[in-house]
């Protein structure tokens, strides 16, 4: 693989950028490889990264539909943070935030992690109590993470409007200064391109129509459009198609698949540094590298597949961006999207075995997967290099929604993203 | 006993408002009952009521003061302009049935002018053509983020009702709605 | 005086009516009717912003919503500045401020334009490649460096002054575009007695009549036909034209979102008018109407101003009466441009070439330009752009090679041919299917209820799109439902036919090359840069767009698209429908958020819901606290207090003497019916048969997996009477999760629910005074504790009007809720306040009540349970029955999980040191000294300073927490640890005497 | 935003007057305080999310307040039918057919 530098790219610079090859190989797929991982997301492609890098299993292939990152990877509102209230969270999503710290370089691939501070808008007393609860939680976990009066909210997020007479009145806030944004394609493209680089076969186009089992009910490959692949290991990660995959073995699972919302507004010099976030208006707002303010809307109440969503859920969404950000009104949507996320009912992931051997699923991460990317991939791929959860998985398995030991962070705290 | 003096009421909505287009006046005092009842029930609560419960959606009847709306299957509001004891009358039926007062519960704005269906129309996604939304026609219904109850009282006039703590919502929405109305 | 190049005679505003604007602080004159685009091309100006990457100059590159180059600001004041708009649809107003944009210090001399000189540096995808060392210099120099860079327009920085409306619309027929063939199929649909709504996102229809010069229809002059005809239709009852309204997103089942900007184009400002209006249709039918879109030429420097689309430069001619240079040249693939060539000439203006890279045009056209002397130069191309900024000549070679020939132009008008606008129907999630023949995407397979007609449609015979449109406006008329008469006929006749068109680089641009041939303006985007994003495996165009930023500007590609597209087909080795288009979204155009949101802000952002008693407590000096939409009293801070010493007193007085509070908020349901206590007993943990009526009880209400769900006080008024009572908060969902049950589970049940929350006014008289408050206003209810005991209800009279009392408490102390009917709230308050008062008690807010309630150890569910506990992790055991058979949560209660002793469980914390107030949210641990990440046990849930102990309190919920009775626990905070004992949750009057008072 | 036909109200409305409430046609066990942690996992939690033809369940709430069935495509979010709750589920088969008529007469 090329190494990526400022040297090369001046190199390249000087002879019209010829010199540059694929960013990812994209080979004729094998008969039969050791693992295939279902889903060209960031969560697939990274763990075959993984795979390969820290299990030396380089006998593996991504499957994709479509095109690597087309998925939710690619329609996300990058919020990365790791300030969660239960254990099991709190330890997935900070491993995950460390691996963001150091991932540009150890993909060599610039994702532009940018850690320019999430703050969640505290506007009464039960946004307060509960985000104090998350805070000091976290603090005794290890994780960064305050509080802020509306004045030190409004000097981070100088556009927040922190009068006493809006209709919900700021009352301070949480901020994590570690979180921040990342470049979404990027993160496909980097893992893709480091795990082409160990072997990796990325295929796409090659949509997963079938799971294949043996007498004894173990996975044995999969069926595709384009033809059988063979396996002795299978990894879901597919996000909201996780459950129509499931189904293929016959397994259901707790999961409804929605189309989650958001929008861009025209680019704009910069004005907003930081990622803010408030529950109780519903409503979350970043600015990219690029200029344009990236906005998150809610998910439609209904099942869907369609990657489109009601005009009224983006209204709402920016019913409460105008509300908080008065000056925001003249700004303009410049286009609107959807994805389809699949949620579990205690907006918690799944990441384990099933039912099904040599079956693994990763799955559930619904509106709130994109900031879990490096952690849920170098988890999931322990877990199909060993057949069992690591620590810091342990917790997420399919079990839960029989024994009853949900992880709620949406009933104890109801922020989603 | 000690002697005392009867407390009054004091409404939640007082000023009128609108434009030309529609004018908004907070609607007087009423006796209302959300009444609740099976089929088999109706003949006899008509009868106690004075006023036949309708039974096609969207419909009303009205006799006098008192009109009955057809809110659901199994729902009417019923009302009176003037005091009387809804739930007396109900009870007198001797039929198997809920009726519940919500006289206070309830508020009512009467939008009238050539510009309603546009007034309403600012927040309510219903189409209030007169074809489809004819007078006597009544639904409940969304208006901006407070549920409303519609009731066409004439060509140019609808009754507005909502829960009280809406109301002063449902007036600000309907007085913009009013004045974007007449453009 | 009205701009140098304004051709006398030509074009269709009144030269009288002048409008004077700014642009960079220049002081120029327009015509009313004049674009910002027509005004500033009057007066000779091209120049007018500078590219979004590379700084480079732009111009006008359109007439219309298309343009991605001449992006200005635009202000009448101060607050109402709006950055990024299309100079091309921005209507002239008297006394309006233009500044160009993205440039420093002045639009001519830019330093960001030396990014140009750097460019090989900053190709596509560049910075995925570098600033990652060191590490820590990304966030701290690189990145802030690039987003400095970012963005094109500056934000607003006031609050926006202007305000917006909203309007649902209904229509059988919705007909997006009002060209010739929206014209003609609302006329038909109209004529046979449909509802039409009819819009067209210019200020006048007509839409490509507007630049072509010699149709006729229905024998007159095309534009003057649209004109009429618009006219026509305004005129008929069944029929909303709306000009100055773009149709910008088609949603489900034919809705469709309409923006209707209002006073954007008014000198005067009419305050009482909104800016913009939302028009939300939900439309029976909709026709699309939308035509279709030129495109530019790829070649190299094609960005130069003075550059821009056939159509455009004969636009500012026809229309504006502008001629857009006094020596024009063309550079086409298509017969269209000749028009613009004709027109001009005619004019008197100079067009030296017509640069056709095609080696047969049309005969038609090649013939009318012999007539005029023009020459044509077809099988050639224009291989560059002289000028920097300006166009001052183009380089001629003939296609395959050879020399070139440099001929000096100030303008040079481009078409490489007309892309069929399917955006709507594409967001209507119709599909797309590609012609090979005129290499276009065309409307494929329709999912909703649209028809695509004309131009969109891509039907090029006037008189084809003419019957096509009138047959659609009557197919769909009559499918809605109309059953009018009239037919219509019209006939209509184009000067030329046109043909041709090409989609790609042309010569000079092609692979082999590095110029700087634009195919996305705004964002900088070159033909090379989408090869370069192949040659770098992104082989999907979803991949290309994303890697190059092609198509992702404010003009979404509408010119880019398909070059872009073409451009990656060749390099792939694909053909074009195997690549495929990228995915259009809404809105068509931006939309301001300030129309999307219309009437939301401040008050009616979200109902602000108060209780009858507000007024009365605001007059009193009350702070207020929101929950969900409530404002409820929180405390009444008297001079002098801050919120602590008010509580304080609060919570002294009511146990002292008593206290008066407002709890009407809380939700109240109706349950009336024969089965009424049988569904209740399916609701609720507990057993409601045996309650008495005149009798109230405690209930827990859990959902199916047997998680605390909401409480309350049920009253049992009669046999099939009971008045139920929720959380504030939990009033809403309460109702839908019971409604849920009894119409879907339990539809055999003869019961109905009402909800009465707002019926009834709630005055909550607490302490050892409250019977001695209210008993002389009370009539017909005997007070005393014998026939009025703890958990009583009743229905009487107070103050002369109706009330439901109920004898219970939330404070622990002797209690009485009053509910009156709502209006008589206020008076019935002041009554007891009166009393109260002169008593010395006080009114008291939700915090005391949320003290005094903590002191006795009642939760509140939702702070101290959170969704994840059962009633028996909250002490709540006791309320479960043990013998129905059935209630929802029986079995959700019984999993593993939920019998696990280690549960989280709430109990009572003492702090060692009982001046030190516990942080509501704060953890807990068994060991403070152990390294992090710590074992947690719980949280404080509930945590107040308790004047009536003299000391502080808390709840807490902790794992196995009921087995540590006594033991000492630890709170680390930054700064300091607390130690805290474990304790039951009642902390006051522990027998609970004062209840039976 | 959807279009929904209301089959209490007999008229379709909008989308905002309605709440979405999962899928239909899952009974609560008649003998739920005796089933086996499975089957409650199965009741509770478990369900199809099919990729084409759902049955669920809406309320008109802002309406006439009733709890009905739809039968709807998940990926064109096209509604078959809706029927009364309490009702058989109904046979899609016949209303596809009859749909793609209507499809080809267009
Ligand atoms: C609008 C929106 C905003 C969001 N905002 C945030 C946010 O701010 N922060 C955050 O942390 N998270 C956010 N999320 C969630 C986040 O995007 C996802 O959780 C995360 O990206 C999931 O990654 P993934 O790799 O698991 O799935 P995906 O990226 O969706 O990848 C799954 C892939 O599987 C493929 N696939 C499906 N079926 C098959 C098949 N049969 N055969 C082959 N391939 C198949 C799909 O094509 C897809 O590419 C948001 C999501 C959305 C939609
Ligand atoms: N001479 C020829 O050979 C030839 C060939 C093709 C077309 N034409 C000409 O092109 C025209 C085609 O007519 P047409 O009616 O199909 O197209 P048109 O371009 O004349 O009209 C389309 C209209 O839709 C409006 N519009 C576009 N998008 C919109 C949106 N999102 N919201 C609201 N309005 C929107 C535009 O402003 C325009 O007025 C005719 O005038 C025809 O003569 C000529
Ligand atoms: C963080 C983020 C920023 C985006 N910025 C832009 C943008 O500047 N311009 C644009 O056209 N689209 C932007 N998009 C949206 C994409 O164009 C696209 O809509 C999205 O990836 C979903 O794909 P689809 O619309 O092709 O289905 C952005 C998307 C994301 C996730
Ligand atoms: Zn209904």
């Amino acid at each position: 693989m090329r190494k990526y530098s400022v040297f090369a790219v001046a190199r390249e610079a000087l002879r019209g950028h010829k010199g540059w090859g694929p960013h990812w190989a994209s080979p004729e797929p094998r008969k039969e490889y050791d693992a295939i991982i279902i889903g060209g997301g960031g969560h697939g492609l990274g763990a075959a990264y993984y795979l390969a890098k820290e299990h030396g299993i380089t006998n593996v292939a991504v499957l994709e539909k479509g095109w690597i990152g087309g998925g939710n990877t690619g329609r996300n509102t990058t919020i990365i943070r790791s300030n969660y209230l239960y254990e099991e969270s709190m330890d997935i999503y900070e491993h995950s935030l460390k691996l963001w710290e150091n991932l540009s370089q150890d993909l060599n691939y610039n994702v532009m992690y940018s850690p320019r501070g999430v703050m969640m808008l505290s506007h009464n007393i039960h946004d307060q109590q509960s985000f104090k609860r998350h805070i000091n939680a976290n603090r005794l976990y290890g994780i960064d993470n305050e509080w802020l009066t509306p004045e030190q909210a409004k000097a981070y997020c100088p556009p927040l409007d922190i009068a006493k007479t809006a209709r919900y009145p700021i009352n301070g806030a949480a901020l994590q200064r570690r979180g921040g944004t990342a470049r979404h394609d990027a993160v496909a493209w980097g893992y893709a391109r480091a795990a082409s680089d160990r072997g990796v076969h990325i295929i796409q186009n090659c949509e997963v129509t079938g799971i294949r089992r043996d007498e004894t009910g173990r996975v044995v490959g999969v069926d595709t459009n384009r033809g059988y692949i063979g396996a002795k290991k299978v990894g879901i990660s597919a996000a909201g198609h996780s459950s129509v995959l499931m189904q293929m073995a016959d397994v259901r699972v707790p999961l409804q698949s929605q189309p989650l919302q958001a929008l861009v507004s025209e680019p704009l010099k910069p004005i907003f540094p930081c990622v803010v976030m408030s529950n109780s208006v519903h409503a979350y707002i970043s600015q990219s590298d690029k200029g344009e303010f990236v906005i998150g809307a809610g998910t439609d109440q209904y099942n869907s597949y369609s990657q489109t969503g009601g005009l009224q859920i983006i209204t709402h969404t920016l019913d409460a961006i105008c509300e908080l950000f008065p000056m925001f009104r003249r700004v303009k949507m410049m286009r609107q999207w959807g994805g389809i996320v699949d949620v579990t009912q205690d907006r918690s992931p799944i990441q384990g075995v099933t039912p099904v051997p040599g079956l693994y699923l990763n799955a559930g991460w619904g509106t709130g997967g994109f900031k879990a990317t490096p952690g849920s991939a170098h988890l999931f791929a322990h877990l199909i290099a060993k057949g069992e959860p690591h620590r810091l998985a342990a917790g997420l398995t399919l079990e839960r929604f029989r024994t009853g030991r949900l992880i709620d962070e949406a009933a104890a705290a109801a922020v989603a993203h | 006993m000690a002697d005392q003096v009867t407390a009054s009421r004091k409404a939640a909505l007082t000023a009128r408002g609108g434009s030309a287009e529609a004018i908004l006046t907070p609607a007087p005092a009423a006796t209302r009952i959300s009444l609740r009842a099976g089929a088999d029930a109706l003949p006899a609560l008509s009868a106690a009521l004075g006023v036949t419960l309708p039974t096609r959606p969207k419909t009303s009847a009205s006799s006098g003061q008192r009109h009955a709306l057809w809110i659901g299957p199994d729902e009417w509001l019923v009302f009176d302009e003037g005091e009387a004891d809804l739930m007396a009358a109900a009870a007198s039926s001797g039929t198997l049935h809920s009726a519940v007062d919500i006289s206070h519960r309830n508020v009512a704005v009467i939008v009238s002018g050539p510009g309603v269906d546009v007034a309403i129309n600012s927040g309510c996604p219903q189409d209030l053509s007169l074809p489809i939304f004819p007078v006597g026609a009544c639904s409940r219904t969304i208006f901006g983020k407070a549920e409303i109850i519609l009731f066409r009282t004439a060509e140019d006039q609808f009754r507005v009702e909502c829960w009280r703590s809406f109301s002063p919502f449902v007036f600000g929405l309907l007085s913009e709605g009013a004045a974007d109305a007449g453009h | 005086m009205m701009g140098a190049n304004r051709i006398p005679g030509v074009g269709r505003l009144t030269p009288a009516r002048t409008a004077r604007f700014t642009f960079d602080g220049r002081t120029l004159t327009a015509l009313e009717g004049d674009t910002v685009a027509s005004a500033l091309l009057a007066n000779g100006i091209h120049l007018v912003g500078r590219s979004f990457k590379y700084h480079r100059p732009r111009g006008i590159l359109s007439a219309g919503a298309e343009e991605p180059n001449a992006l200005i600001d635009v202000s009448r004041d101060a607050a109402r500045r709006q950055p990024n708009v299309r100079a091309t649809v921005q209507e002239v107003f008297d006394g309006m401020k233009v500044e160009s944009q993205n440039r420093w210090p002045s639009l001519a001399f830019d330093v960001g334009g030396f990014n140009d000189l750097l460019s090989p540096f900053f190709a596509a995808g560049f910075y995925y490649k570098t600033f990652m060392w060191p590490k820590a210099a990304w966030h701290a120099i690189y990145e802030p460096f690039i987003r400095r860079a970012a963005g094109l327009g500056v934000a607003p920085t006031e609050a926006d002054p202007d305000h917006y409306a909203s309007r649902y619309a209904h229509c059988d027929v919705l007909v997006i575009g009002a060209g010739v063939a929206g014209l003609s199929a609302a006329l038909a649909a109209a004529k046979a007695g449909a509802k039409v709504i009819i819009c067209d996102e210019q200020p006048e229809v007509g839409g490509a009549l507007r630049y072509e010069s010699g149709t006729t229809i229905d024998g007159k002059d095309g534009w003057d036909w649209a004109q009429d005809t618009a006219k026509a239709l305004a005129a008929m009852d069944n029929v909303t034209l709306l000009t100055r309204t773009t149709g910008f997103g088609y949603y489900n089942h034919n809705f469709v979102g309409l923006v209707e900007r209002v006073t954007d184009h008014l000198a005067a400002l009419d305050k009482s008018l909104p800016r913009e209006r939302l028009w939300q249709v939900r439309a029976k039918k909709v026709i699309l109407a939308n035509g279709q879109i030129e495109r530019h030429m790829v070649f190299a420097n094609n960005d130069r101003p003075g550059i821009m689309l056939a159509s455009a430069g004969r636009t500012y001619l026809n229309h504006f009466g502008v001629a857009v240079g006094s020596k024009v040249g063309v550079y086409t693939a298509h017969d269209s441009a000749y028009e613009a060539a004709f027109d001009l000439k005619r004019a008197g203006v100079s067009v030296p070439v017509i640069v056709d890279c095609r080696e047969n045009p049309g005969e038609a056209v090649l013939s009318e330009a012999r007539k005029l002397g023009i020459e044509v130069l077809t099988g050639h191309s224009v291989i560059k752009a002289g000028g920097k900024l300006r166009v001052n000549s183009i380089s001629v070679a003939r296609n395959g090679g050879g020399s070139a020939r440099k001929i000096a132009v100030d303008a040079l008008l481009v078409s490489a041919g007309w892309t069929p606008s399917v955006h709507l129907f594409s967001q209507s999630r119709g599909k797309v299917k590609f012609d090979a023949a005129t290499q276009r995407f065309l409307p494929g397979t329709y999912l909703q209820d649209c028809l695509s007609i004309g131009a969109c449609n891509g039907t090029d015979d006037l008189q084809a799109t003419i019957d096509e449109a009138l047959a659609a406006g009557e197919l769909t008329a009559r499918a809605a439902g109309a059953e009018g008469g009239a037919q219509v006929a019209l006939s209509g006749e184009n000067r030329f036919g046109w043909t041709g068109g090409m989609i790609g680089a042309a010569e000079g641009a092609g692979p082999d090359t590095t110029v700087k041939a634009f195919i996305d303006f705004q964002h900088d985007v070159c033909a090379k840069d989408i090869r370069l994003a192949v040659r770098e495996g992104m082989h999907s165009i979803e991949h290309i767009k994303r890697f190059t930023t092609n198509g992702m500007a404010s003009d979404q590609g509408k010119l880019s698209n398909m070059h872009g597209l073409a451009i990656a087909a060749e390099a792939l080795g694909k053909d074009i429908p195997q690549v495929g288009l990228t995915t259009f979204r809404q809105p068509y155009t931006p939309v301001t958020f300030g129309a999307i949101v219309n009437h939301s802000r401040g008050p009616l952002f979200d109902p602000a819901r108060k209780t009858p008693m507000h007024a009365w407590e605001e007059a009193h000096g009350a702070e207020f606290e929101d929950v969900g939409n409530w404002k409820r009293a929180w405390f009444y801070p008297r001079s002098g207090e801050g919120m602590h010493e008010a509580v304080a007193r609060e919570c002294k007085t009511v146990r002292d003497v008593a206290g008066v509070f407002d709890a009407s908020t809380l939700g109240k349901i109706e349950v009336v019916g024969p089965d009424a206590a049988q569904f209740l007993n399916l609701m609720y943990t507990n057993a409601w048969d045996n309650l008495k009526p005149g009798r109230c009880r405690y209930g827990i209400m859990l959902r199916d997996d047997g998680f605390v769900y909401d409480d309350g006080v049920v009253g049992r008024l009669a046999e099939d009477r009971f008045h139920v009572t929720t959380t504030t908060g939990g009033a809403p969902r309460v109702m839908n999760h019971m409604e849920d049950y009894l119409q879907t589970e339990f539809p055999h049940l003869k019961v109905w629910l009402t909800s009465t929350t707002e019926q009834w006014a709630v005055i909550a008289v607490q302490g050892p005074k409250a019977r001695e408050i209210i008993a002389p206003l009370v009539e017909g209810i005997d007070l005393s504790n014998e026939a009025f005991p703890h958990m009583s209800v009743a229905e009487g009279k107070i103050c002369g009007v109706p009330t439901r009392l109920f004898r219970m408490s939330f404070t622990g102390e002797l209690g009485f809720e009053v509910n009156v009917p709502a209006d008589y709230g206020q008076a019935v308050w002041e009554a007891i306040w009166a009393r109260a008062e002169s008593m010395g008690a006080c009114a008291y807010g939700t915090e005391t009540m949320h003290v005094l309630r903590a002191e006795k150890g009642y939760i509140i569910v939702g702070q101290d349970t959170d969704g994840t506990l059962t009633p028996d992790d909250a002490g709540l055991s006791w309320a479960v029955s043990k013998k129905k058979p059935d209630f929802v949560g029986i079995r959700g209660l019984k999993r593993p999980d939920l019998v696990k002793d280690d549960r989280k469980q709430l109990v009572g914390l003492l702090t060692k040191d009982p001046k030190v107030v516990l942080e509501e949210g704060a953890q807990i641990v068994a060991d403070p000294n152990q390294p992090k990440p710590m074992t947690m046990l719980g949280h404080v849930t509930s945590s107040y300073w308790s004047e009536n102990c003299g000391r502080s309190i808390a709840l807490a919920m902790v794992a196995g927490g009921r087995a540590r009775l006594g033991q000492t626990l630890y709170v680390p905070m930054t700064d300091r640890t607390i130690a805290v004992e474990v304790s039951d949750m009642v902390f006051f009057d522990k027998e609970g005497g004062r209840l039976h008072g | 935003m959807l279009l929904i036909y209301c089959p209490y109200c007999e008229e379709e409305r909008s989308e905002l007057e309605f709440r979405g409430a999962g899928d239909a046609h899952i009974a609560r066990p008649e003998n739920i305080a005796d089933i086996t942690d499975e089957e409650f996992e199965e009741y509770f939690f478990l369900r199809q999310n099919p990729k084409g033809l759902i049955f669920e369940r809406w309320r008109h709430i802002h309406g006439c307040g009733r709890f009905f069935n739809a039968a709807r495509d998940t990926v064109s979010d096209r509604f078959y039918t809706t029927y009364k709750a309490g009702e058989p589920k109904p046979d899609i088969s016949d209303i596809l057919q009859s749909e793609q008529n209507k499809g080809a007469a267009k």
